[in-house]
Protein backbone atom coordinates (compact mmCIF):
# COMPACT_ATOMS: atom_id res chain seq x y z
CA UNK A 1 0.00 0.00 0.00
CA UNK A 2 2.30 2.48 0.84
CA UNK A 3 -0.08 4.85 1.41
CA UNK A 4 1.14 7.90 3.82
CA UNK A 5 -1.54 9.55 6.44
CA UNK A 6 0.17 12.05 8.71
CA UNK A 7 0.07 15.50 10.55
CA UNK A 8 3.52 17.27 10.38
CA UNK A 9 5.50 20.58 11.90
CA UNK A 10 7.28 20.70 8.36
CA UNK A 11 6.33 22.48 5.35
CA UNK A 12 4.75 20.54 3.04
CA UNK A 13 6.13 19.74 -0.95
CA UNK A 14 4.25 18.81 -3.58
CA UNK A 15 7.00 17.51 -5.29
CA UNK A 16 7.58 15.37 -2.32
CA UNK A 17 4.01 14.04 -2.25
CA UNK A 18 3.87 13.60 -5.78
CA UNK A 19 6.77 11.64 -5.32
CA UNK A 20 5.21 9.36 -2.70
CA UNK A 21 2.39 8.45 -4.83
CA UNK A 22 3.93 7.82 -7.63
CA UNK A 23 3.89 4.36 -8.99
CA UNK A 24 4.87 2.55 -12.38
CA UNK A 25 1.04 1.22 -12.76
CA UNK A 26 -0.37 5.35 -12.24
CA UNK A 27 -1.14 7.59 -15.38
CA UNK A 28 -2.84 9.87 -13.43
CA UNK A 29 -2.05 11.81 -10.03
CA UNK A 30 -3.98 14.33 -8.65
CA UNK A 31 -2.64 16.98 -5.85
CA UNK A 32 -4.84 19.62 -3.77
CA UNK A 33 -2.99 21.98 -1.80
CA UNK A 34 -4.48 24.08 0.61
CA UNK A 35 -2.74 27.70 0.91
CA UNK A 36 -2.86 30.13 3.43
CA UNK A 37 -5.00 33.37 2.42
CA UNK A 38 -3.98 36.40 3.19
CA UNK A 39 -7.31 37.92 4.67
CA UNK A 40 -10.61 36.75 6.03
CA UNK A 41 -13.61 38.21 5.26
CA UNK A 42 -11.95 41.85 4.03
CA UNK A 43 -9.18 41.78 6.94
CA UNK A 44 -5.71 40.93 6.61
CA UNK A 45 -4.26 37.99 7.93
CA UNK A 46 -1.04 37.93 9.21
CA UNK A 47 -0.62 34.19 10.25
CA UNK A 48 -2.03 31.54 10.66
CA UNK A 49 -1.61 28.95 13.31
CA UNK A 50 -3.21 24.83 13.26
CA UNK A 51 -3.48 23.00 16.05
CA UNK A 52 -4.49 18.88 15.93
CA UNK A 53 -5.27 16.33 17.52
CA UNK A 54 -2.42 14.26 16.46
CA UNK A 55 -3.17 10.41 17.12
CA UNK A 56 -7.34 10.81 16.01
CA UNK A 57 -6.56 13.38 12.91
CA UNK A 58 -4.03 10.76 11.66
CA UNK A 59 -6.72 7.76 12.35
CA UNK A 60 -9.20 9.91 10.53
CA UNK A 61 -7.18 10.48 7.78
CA UNK A 62 -6.44 6.51 7.71
CA UNK A 63 -10.40 6.21 7.42
CA UNK A 64 -10.73 8.36 4.30
CA UNK A 65 -7.78 6.23 2.78
CA UNK A 66 -9.77 3.61 3.98
CA UNK A 67 -13.05 4.63 2.18
CA UNK A 68 -11.33 5.63 -1.23
CA UNK A 69 -9.55 2.50 -1.52
CA UNK A 70 -13.21 0.85 -0.86
CA UNK A 71 -15.12 3.65 -3.30
CA UNK A 72 -12.71 3.82 -6.13
CA UNK A 73 -10.73 0.73 -6.87
CA UNK A 74 -8.24 2.34 -9.75
CA UNK A 75 -6.74 4.34 -6.78
CA UNK A 76 -3.12 3.48 -6.64
CA UNK A 77 -1.95 5.23 -3.81
CA UNK A 78 -3.13 8.18 -1.47
CA UNK A 79 -1.25 10.88 0.63
CA UNK A 80 -2.69 13.13 3.00
CA UNK A 81 -0.41 15.42 5.06
CA UNK A 82 -1.78 18.02 7.37
CA UNK A 83 0.96 20.79 8.88
CA UNK A 84 0.36 22.21 12.12
CA UNK A 85 2.15 25.12 13.81
CA UNK A 86 2.55 29.00 12.10
CA UNK A 87 1.87 29.07 8.69
CA UNK A 88 2.82 32.10 6.83
CA UNK A 89 0.64 33.64 3.93
CA UNK A 90 0.87 31.51 1.14
CA UNK A 91 1.96 28.28 2.66
CA UNK A 92 0.20 24.95 2.27
CA UNK A 93 -1.80 23.81 5.23
CA UNK A 94 -2.74 20.48 3.87
CA UNK A 95 -2.22 18.41 0.74
CA UNK A 96 -3.21 15.41 -0.48
CA UNK A 97 -2.58 13.47 -3.86
CA UNK A 98 -3.66 10.37 -5.41
CA UNK A 99 -2.36 8.80 -8.21
CA UNK A 100 -4.58 6.14 -10.32
CA UNK A 101 -5.03 4.19 -13.47
CA UNK A 102 -7.46 6.33 -15.22
CA UNK A 103 -7.68 10.17 -14.24
CA UNK A 104 -11.33 10.24 -13.27
CA UNK A 105 -11.07 8.51 -10.40
CA UNK A 106 -7.70 10.11 -9.01
CA UNK A 107 -10.24 13.78 -9.14
CA UNK A 108 -12.88 12.27 -7.48
CA UNK A 109 -10.66 10.52 -4.63
CA UNK A 110 -8.96 13.82 -4.33
CA UNK A 111 -11.85 15.35 -3.99
CA UNK A 112 -13.61 13.61 -1.72
CA UNK A 113 -10.11 13.37 0.84
CA UNK A 114 -10.50 17.35 0.99
CA UNK A 115 -14.43 17.25 1.74
CA UNK A 116 -14.22 15.01 3.79
CA UNK A 117 -10.63 16.08 6.08
CA UNK A 118 -12.70 19.35 6.69
CA UNK A 119 -15.87 17.79 8.41
CA UNK A 120 -13.94 15.45 10.33
CA UNK A 121 -10.19 15.42 11.38
CA UNK A 122 -9.64 17.06 14.33
CA UNK A 123 -7.42 20.40 13.21
CA UNK A 124 -8.12 23.74 14.76
CA UNK A 125 -7.11 27.17 12.96
CA UNK A 126 -6.40 30.08 14.46
CA UNK A 127 -6.07 33.35 12.66
CA UNK A 128 -3.84 36.44 13.69
CA UNK A 129 -4.53 39.64 12.66
CA UNK A 130 -2.69 42.63 13.46
CA UNK A 131 -4.97 43.57 16.25
CA UNK A 132 -5.65 39.99 17.97
CA UNK A 133 -6.41 36.81 17.06
CA UNK A 134 -9.41 34.05 16.58
CA UNK A 135 -10.02 30.65 16.42
CA UNK A 136 -11.76 29.85 13.24
CA UNK A 137 -15.27 28.05 13.13
CA UNK A 138 -17.53 29.41 15.76
CA UNK A 139 -19.02 33.01 14.62
CA UNK A 140 -18.51 35.79 17.02
CA UNK A 141 -16.27 33.00 19.22
CA UNK B 1 -16.08 6.62 38.30
CA UNK B 2 -12.68 8.59 37.05
CA UNK B 3 -12.93 10.64 33.68
CA UNK B 4 -10.43 12.89 32.43
CA UNK B 5 -11.62 14.89 29.97
CA UNK B 6 -9.11 16.67 27.42
CA UNK B 7 -9.64 20.41 26.02
CA UNK B 8 -8.67 20.95 22.97
CA UNK B 9 -7.67 24.87 20.73
CA UNK B 10 -10.46 27.33 22.11
CA UNK B 11 -11.49 25.73 25.10
CA UNK B 12 -8.50 25.01 26.45
CA UNK B 13 -7.49 28.42 26.02
CA UNK B 14 -10.52 29.62 27.45
CA UNK B 15 -10.69 27.72 30.12
CA UNK B 16 -6.69 27.71 30.70
CA UNK B 17 -6.28 23.84 31.05
CA UNK B 18 -5.85 21.26 29.01
CA UNK B 19 -7.45 18.63 31.32
CA UNK B 20 -10.47 18.47 33.63
CA UNK B 21 -10.16 15.15 36.03
CA UNK B 22 -14.14 14.20 36.85
CA UNK B 23 -15.49 11.90 39.74
CA UNK B 24 -18.97 10.90 38.10
CA UNK B 25 -21.79 9.81 40.43
CA UNK B 26 -23.15 5.86 39.36
CA UNK B 27 -25.30 6.08 37.06
CA UNK B 28 -24.77 9.34 35.25
CA UNK B 29 -22.27 8.34 33.10
CA UNK B 30 -22.97 9.70 29.82
CA UNK B 31 -21.05 12.77 27.93
CA UNK B 32 -23.28 14.92 28.63
CA UNK B 33 -23.03 14.54 32.55
CA UNK B 34 -19.37 14.94 32.04
CA UNK B 35 -19.81 17.98 30.06
CA UNK B 36 -22.13 19.30 32.67
CA UNK B 37 -19.49 18.74 35.54
CA UNK B 38 -16.34 20.34 33.16
CA UNK B 39 -19.25 23.55 32.88
CA UNK B 40 -19.63 23.64 36.53
CA UNK B 41 -15.99 24.03 37.29
CA UNK B 42 -15.42 26.16 34.08
CA UNK B 43 -18.77 28.07 33.14
CA UNK B 44 -17.05 30.06 30.64
CA UNK B 45 -17.44 27.01 28.13
CA UNK B 46 -21.40 26.49 28.64
CA UNK B 47 -22.01 29.04 25.38
CA UNK B 48 -20.08 26.13 23.39
CA UNK B 49 -22.43 23.44 23.91
CA UNK B 50 -24.10 23.17 20.69
CA UNK B 51 -21.13 23.52 18.80
CA UNK B 52 -18.94 20.82 20.45
CA UNK B 53 -17.69 17.31 18.75
CA UNK B 54 -17.18 14.80 21.57
CA UNK B 55 -14.74 11.89 21.04
CA UNK B 56 -13.26 8.74 22.91
CA UNK B 57 -10.53 7.19 21.76
CA UNK B 58 -10.11 7.87 17.87
CA UNK B 59 -14.28 7.83 17.44
CA UNK B 60 -17.14 10.86 17.46
CA UNK B 61 -19.43 9.76 20.05
CA UNK B 62 -23.26 11.31 21.17
CA UNK B 63 -23.80 13.20 23.59
CA UNK B 64 -25.67 9.84 25.26
CA UNK B 65 -22.98 7.73 24.76
CA UNK B 66 -22.18 6.41 28.12
CA UNK B 67 -18.85 6.55 29.19
CA UNK B 68 -16.91 3.62 31.34
CA UNK B 69 -14.36 4.40 34.00
CA UNK B 70 -11.05 5.28 32.70
CA UNK B 71 -12.17 6.47 29.71
CA UNK B 72 -10.75 10.00 27.89
CA UNK B 73 -13.49 12.22 26.88
CA UNK B 74 -12.25 15.03 24.00
CA UNK B 75 -13.81 18.05 23.91
CA UNK B 76 -13.45 19.71 20.37
CA UNK B 77 -14.79 22.71 19.01
CA UNK B 78 -15.68 22.51 15.47
CA UNK B 79 -12.96 21.55 13.20
CA UNK B 80 -11.14 23.89 10.70
CA UNK B 81 -8.77 22.16 9.44
CA UNK B 82 -7.92 21.77 5.40
CA UNK B 83 -7.64 25.77 4.31
CA UNK C 1 -3.23 36.88 -15.35
CA UNK C 2 0.22 35.67 -15.08
CA UNK C 3 -1.62 32.47 -16.92
CA UNK C 4 0.96 30.05 -18.34
CA UNK C 5 0.58 27.86 -21.48
CA UNK C 6 3.72 26.62 -22.73
CA UNK C 7 5.29 23.32 -24.56
CA UNK C 8 8.30 23.06 -23.29
CA UNK C 9 11.44 20.58 -23.11
CA UNK C 10 12.23 20.17 -19.73
CA UNK C 11 11.05 18.37 -16.67
CA UNK C 12 8.26 19.42 -14.91
CA UNK C 13 7.85 20.38 -11.63
CA UNK C 14 4.66 19.91 -9.35
CA UNK C 15 6.87 22.33 -6.59
CA UNK C 16 7.33 25.27 -9.93
CA UNK C 17 3.93 25.34 -11.11
CA UNK C 18 2.59 25.30 -7.43
CA UNK C 19 4.29 28.88 -7.36
CA UNK C 20 3.14 29.96 -10.77
CA UNK C 21 -0.34 29.81 -9.59
CA UNK C 22 0.37 30.79 -6.48
CA UNK C 23 -1.54 33.88 -5.41
CA UNK C 24 -2.75 35.95 -2.11
CA UNK C 25 -6.55 35.51 -2.68
CA UNK C 26 -6.42 31.96 -3.73
CA UNK C 27 -6.91 29.79 -0.89
CA UNK C 28 -7.22 26.37 -3.01
CA UNK C 29 -4.92 24.79 -5.88
CA UNK C 30 -5.30 21.72 -7.73
CA UNK C 31 -3.29 19.94 -9.76
CA UNK C 32 -3.10 17.14 -12.50
CA UNK C 33 0.18 15.42 -13.68
CA UNK C 34 -0.08 12.78 -16.14
CA UNK C 35 2.79 10.46 -15.59
CA UNK C 36 4.61 7.96 -18.55
CA UNK C 37 3.19 4.66 -17.01
CA UNK C 38 5.35 1.59 -17.35
CA UNK C 39 3.05 -0.12 -19.77
CA UNK C 40 0.40 0.18 -22.37
CA UNK C 41 -1.92 -2.94 -22.73
CA UNK C 42 0.30 -5.81 -20.93
CA UNK C 43 3.23 -4.65 -22.81
CA UNK C 44 6.67 -2.91 -21.12
CA UNK C 45 6.94 0.55 -22.49
CA UNK C 46 10.80 1.75 -22.22
CA UNK C 47 9.95 5.30 -22.83
CA UNK C 48 7.90 7.64 -24.45
CA UNK C 49 8.64 10.66 -26.80
CA UNK C 50 5.61 13.34 -27.21
CA UNK C 51 5.99 15.36 -30.25
CA UNK C 52 3.77 18.62 -30.78
CA UNK C 53 3.27 21.29 -33.42
CA UNK C 54 3.93 23.76 -30.46
CA UNK C 55 2.38 26.93 -31.98
CA UNK C 56 -1.24 25.69 -32.51
CA UNK C 57 -1.23 23.47 -29.39
CA UNK C 58 -0.15 26.59 -26.89
CA UNK C 59 -2.96 28.60 -28.94
CA UNK C 60 -5.01 25.79 -27.90
CA UNK C 61 -3.68 25.61 -24.41
CA UNK C 62 -5.02 29.47 -23.89
CA UNK C 63 -8.31 29.02 -25.31
CA UNK C 64 -8.46 26.59 -22.50
CA UNK C 65 -7.52 29.35 -20.06
CA UNK C 66 -10.06 31.19 -21.82
CA UNK C 67 -12.92 29.04 -21.36
CA UNK C 68 -12.09 28.41 -17.97
CA UNK C 69 -12.21 32.43 -16.99
CA UNK C 70 -15.52 32.71 -19.40
CA UNK C 71 -17.33 29.41 -16.93
CA UNK C 72 -15.36 29.41 -13.00
CA UNK C 73 -15.09 33.08 -12.03
CA UNK C 74 -13.48 32.45 -9.29
CA UNK C 75 -10.64 30.81 -10.67
CA UNK C 76 -7.80 32.77 -9.66
CA UNK C 77 -4.77 31.65 -12.21
CA UNK C 78 -4.08 28.61 -14.51
CA UNK C 79 -0.73 26.78 -15.36
CA UNK C 80 -0.27 24.74 -18.25
CA UNK C 81 2.15 22.44 -19.68
CA UNK C 82 3.28 20.06 -21.74
CA UNK C 83 6.35 18.39 -22.38
CA UNK C 84 7.33 16.97 -25.76
CA UNK C 85 10.76 14.80 -26.59
CA UNK C 86 11.54 11.95 -24.69
CA UNK C 87 10.33 11.30 -21.61
CA UNK C 88 11.46 8.61 -19.27
CA UNK C 89 8.72 6.08 -17.29
CA UNK C 90 7.15 7.52 -14.06
CA UNK C 91 8.24 11.47 -15.35
CA UNK C 92 5.28 14.07 -16.07
CA UNK C 93 4.23 14.81 -19.76
CA UNK C 94 1.34 17.28 -18.71
CA UNK C 95 0.98 19.41 -15.72
CA UNK C 96 -1.88 21.50 -14.93
CA UNK C 97 -2.39 23.66 -12.10
CA UNK C 98 -5.65 26.01 -11.27
CA UNK C 99 -5.63 28.18 -8.36
CA UNK C 100 -9.07 29.83 -6.84
CA UNK C 101 -10.75 30.99 -3.95
CA UNK C 102 -12.99 28.03 -3.44
CA UNK C 103 -11.66 24.34 -3.85
CA UNK C 104 -14.90 23.11 -6.10
CA UNK C 105 -14.14 25.56 -8.59
CA UNK C 106 -10.43 24.21 -9.05
CA UNK C 107 -11.10 20.68 -9.24
CA UNK C 108 -13.84 21.19 -11.76
CA UNK C 109 -11.26 23.74 -14.00
CA UNK C 110 -8.63 21.28 -13.76
CA UNK C 111 -10.59 18.40 -14.56
CA UNK C 112 -12.03 20.17 -17.84
CA UNK C 113 -8.09 21.46 -18.75
CA UNK C 114 -7.15 18.26 -18.99
CA UNK C 115 -10.25 16.26 -20.52
CA UNK C 116 -10.46 19.25 -23.30
CA UNK C 117 -6.37 19.08 -23.42
CA UNK C 118 -6.37 15.48 -24.50
CA UNK C 119 -9.06 16.40 -27.25
CA UNK C 120 -7.68 19.31 -28.71
CA UNK C 121 -3.73 20.07 -28.76
CA UNK C 122 -1.77 18.68 -31.27
CA UNK C 123 0.92 16.26 -29.43
CA UNK C 124 1.41 12.99 -30.54
CA UNK C 125 2.99 10.15 -28.50
CA UNK C 126 5.18 7.47 -29.71
CA UNK C 127 5.69 4.32 -27.26
CA UNK C 128 9.20 2.51 -27.34
CA UNK C 129 8.96 -0.96 -27.03
CA UNK C 130 11.54 -3.14 -26.23
CA UNK C 131 11.08 -4.54 -30.07
CA UNK C 132 10.05 -1.29 -31.83
CA UNK C 133 8.15 1.50 -31.56
CA UNK C 134 4.42 3.03 -32.21
CA UNK C 135 2.71 6.06 -32.36
CA UNK C 136 -0.25 5.96 -30.00
CA UNK C 137 -3.73 6.99 -31.42
CA UNK C 138 -4.92 4.94 -34.54
CA UNK C 139 -4.88 0.99 -33.26
CA UNK C 140 -3.38 -1.08 -35.85
CA UNK C 141 -1.56 1.96 -37.39
CA UNK D 1 -3.34 28.02 -56.56
CA UNK D 2 -0.39 27.30 -53.96
CA UNK D 3 -0.52 25.51 -50.63
CA UNK D 4 1.70 24.32 -48.35
CA UNK D 5 0.98 21.33 -46.58
CA UNK D 6 2.49 20.28 -43.59
CA UNK D 7 2.50 16.73 -42.18
CA UNK D 8 3.12 15.44 -38.49
CA UNK D 9 4.34 12.63 -36.23
CA UNK D 10 3.24 9.29 -38.13
CA UNK D 11 2.41 11.23 -41.38
CA UNK D 12 5.59 13.07 -41.80
CA UNK D 13 7.31 9.53 -40.81
CA UNK D 14 5.27 7.55 -43.16
CA UNK D 15 5.51 9.96 -46.33
CA UNK D 16 9.36 10.89 -45.03
CA UNK D 17 8.94 14.20 -45.40
CA UNK D 18 7.78 17.19 -43.55
CA UNK D 19 5.72 19.21 -46.23
CA UNK D 20 4.38 19.22 -49.70
CA UNK D 21 4.03 21.67 -51.93
CA UNK D 22 0.87 21.93 -54.11
CA UNK D 23 -0.29 23.86 -56.64
CA UNK D 24 -4.37 23.23 -56.57
CA UNK D 25 -6.50 23.94 -60.01
CA UNK D 26 -9.02 26.70 -59.47
CA UNK D 27 -12.11 25.89 -58.38
CA UNK D 28 -10.77 22.78 -56.57
CA UNK D 29 -9.76 24.51 -53.34
CA UNK D 30 -10.97 22.48 -50.68
CA UNK D 31 -8.87 20.61 -47.87
CA UNK D 32 -10.69 17.51 -49.41
CA UNK D 33 -8.96 18.23 -52.83
CA UNK D 34 -5.61 19.58 -50.74
CA UNK D 35 -5.68 15.71 -49.12
CA UNK D 36 -6.42 13.95 -52.69
CA UNK D 37 -3.65 15.48 -53.73
CA UNK D 38 -1.13 14.73 -50.92
CA UNK D 39 -2.64 11.04 -51.44
CA UNK D 40 -1.79 11.32 -55.22
CA UNK D 41 1.87 11.79 -54.09
CA UNK D 42 1.70 9.53 -51.28
CA UNK D 43 -1.08 7.15 -51.15
CA UNK D 44 0.84 5.04 -48.18
CA UNK D 45 -1.48 8.02 -46.24
CA UNK D 46 -4.57 6.81 -48.02
CA UNK D 47 -5.71 4.66 -45.32
CA UNK D 48 -5.54 7.43 -42.72
CA UNK D 49 -7.67 9.92 -44.26
CA UNK D 50 -11.08 8.88 -41.25
CA UNK D 51 -8.63 9.67 -38.50
CA UNK D 52 -7.34 12.76 -40.00
CA UNK D 53 -7.31 15.92 -38.41
CA UNK D 54 -7.12 19.75 -40.67
CA UNK D 55 -6.05 22.70 -39.36
CA UNK D 56 -5.10 26.09 -40.67
CA UNK D 57 -3.47 28.34 -38.80
CA UNK D 58 -4.68 27.72 -35.10
CA UNK D 59 -7.77 26.21 -35.86
CA UNK D 60 -9.41 23.13 -37.11
CA UNK D 61 -11.17 22.84 -39.76
CA UNK D 62 -13.66 21.01 -41.80
CA UNK D 63 -13.05 18.53 -44.92
CA UNK D 64 -15.34 21.00 -47.08
CA UNK D 65 -13.49 24.05 -45.76
CA UNK D 66 -12.40 26.37 -49.02
CA UNK D 67 -8.47 27.18 -49.08
CA UNK D 68 -7.04 30.65 -49.70
CA UNK D 69 -3.97 31.33 -51.85
CA UNK D 70 -0.55 30.71 -49.32
CA UNK D 71 -2.74 28.68 -47.04
CA UNK D 72 -0.83 26.20 -44.76
CA UNK D 73 -2.49 23.00 -44.41
CA UNK D 74 -1.88 21.04 -41.17
CA UNK D 75 -2.66 16.99 -41.47
CA UNK D 76 -2.58 15.94 -38.31
CA UNK D 77 -3.24 12.49 -37.19
CA UNK D 78 -5.24 11.68 -33.94
CA UNK D 79 -4.03 13.98 -31.12
CA UNK D 80 -2.76 11.54 -28.51
CA UNK D 81 -1.02 14.23 -25.44
CA UNK D 82 -1.22 14.31 -21.74
CA UNK D 83 -0.99 11.16 -20.91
Amino acid sequence: MNDIFAVVGHPLSPDAIAAQVDEPGAGGVVIFSGVVRNETGGRPVKFLEYEAHAPMAEAKLREIGAAIRARWPGVRRVAMLHRIGRLEIGESSVLIAVSSAHRGEAFEACRYAIDTLKRTVPVWKKEHFEDGEVWVGLQGG
Amino acid sequence: MHVRVHLFARYREAAGREQVDLELPEGDDTVEAAWSAVVARHPELAPYRPFTLFAVGHDYVEADHRLKPGDELLLFPPVSGGL
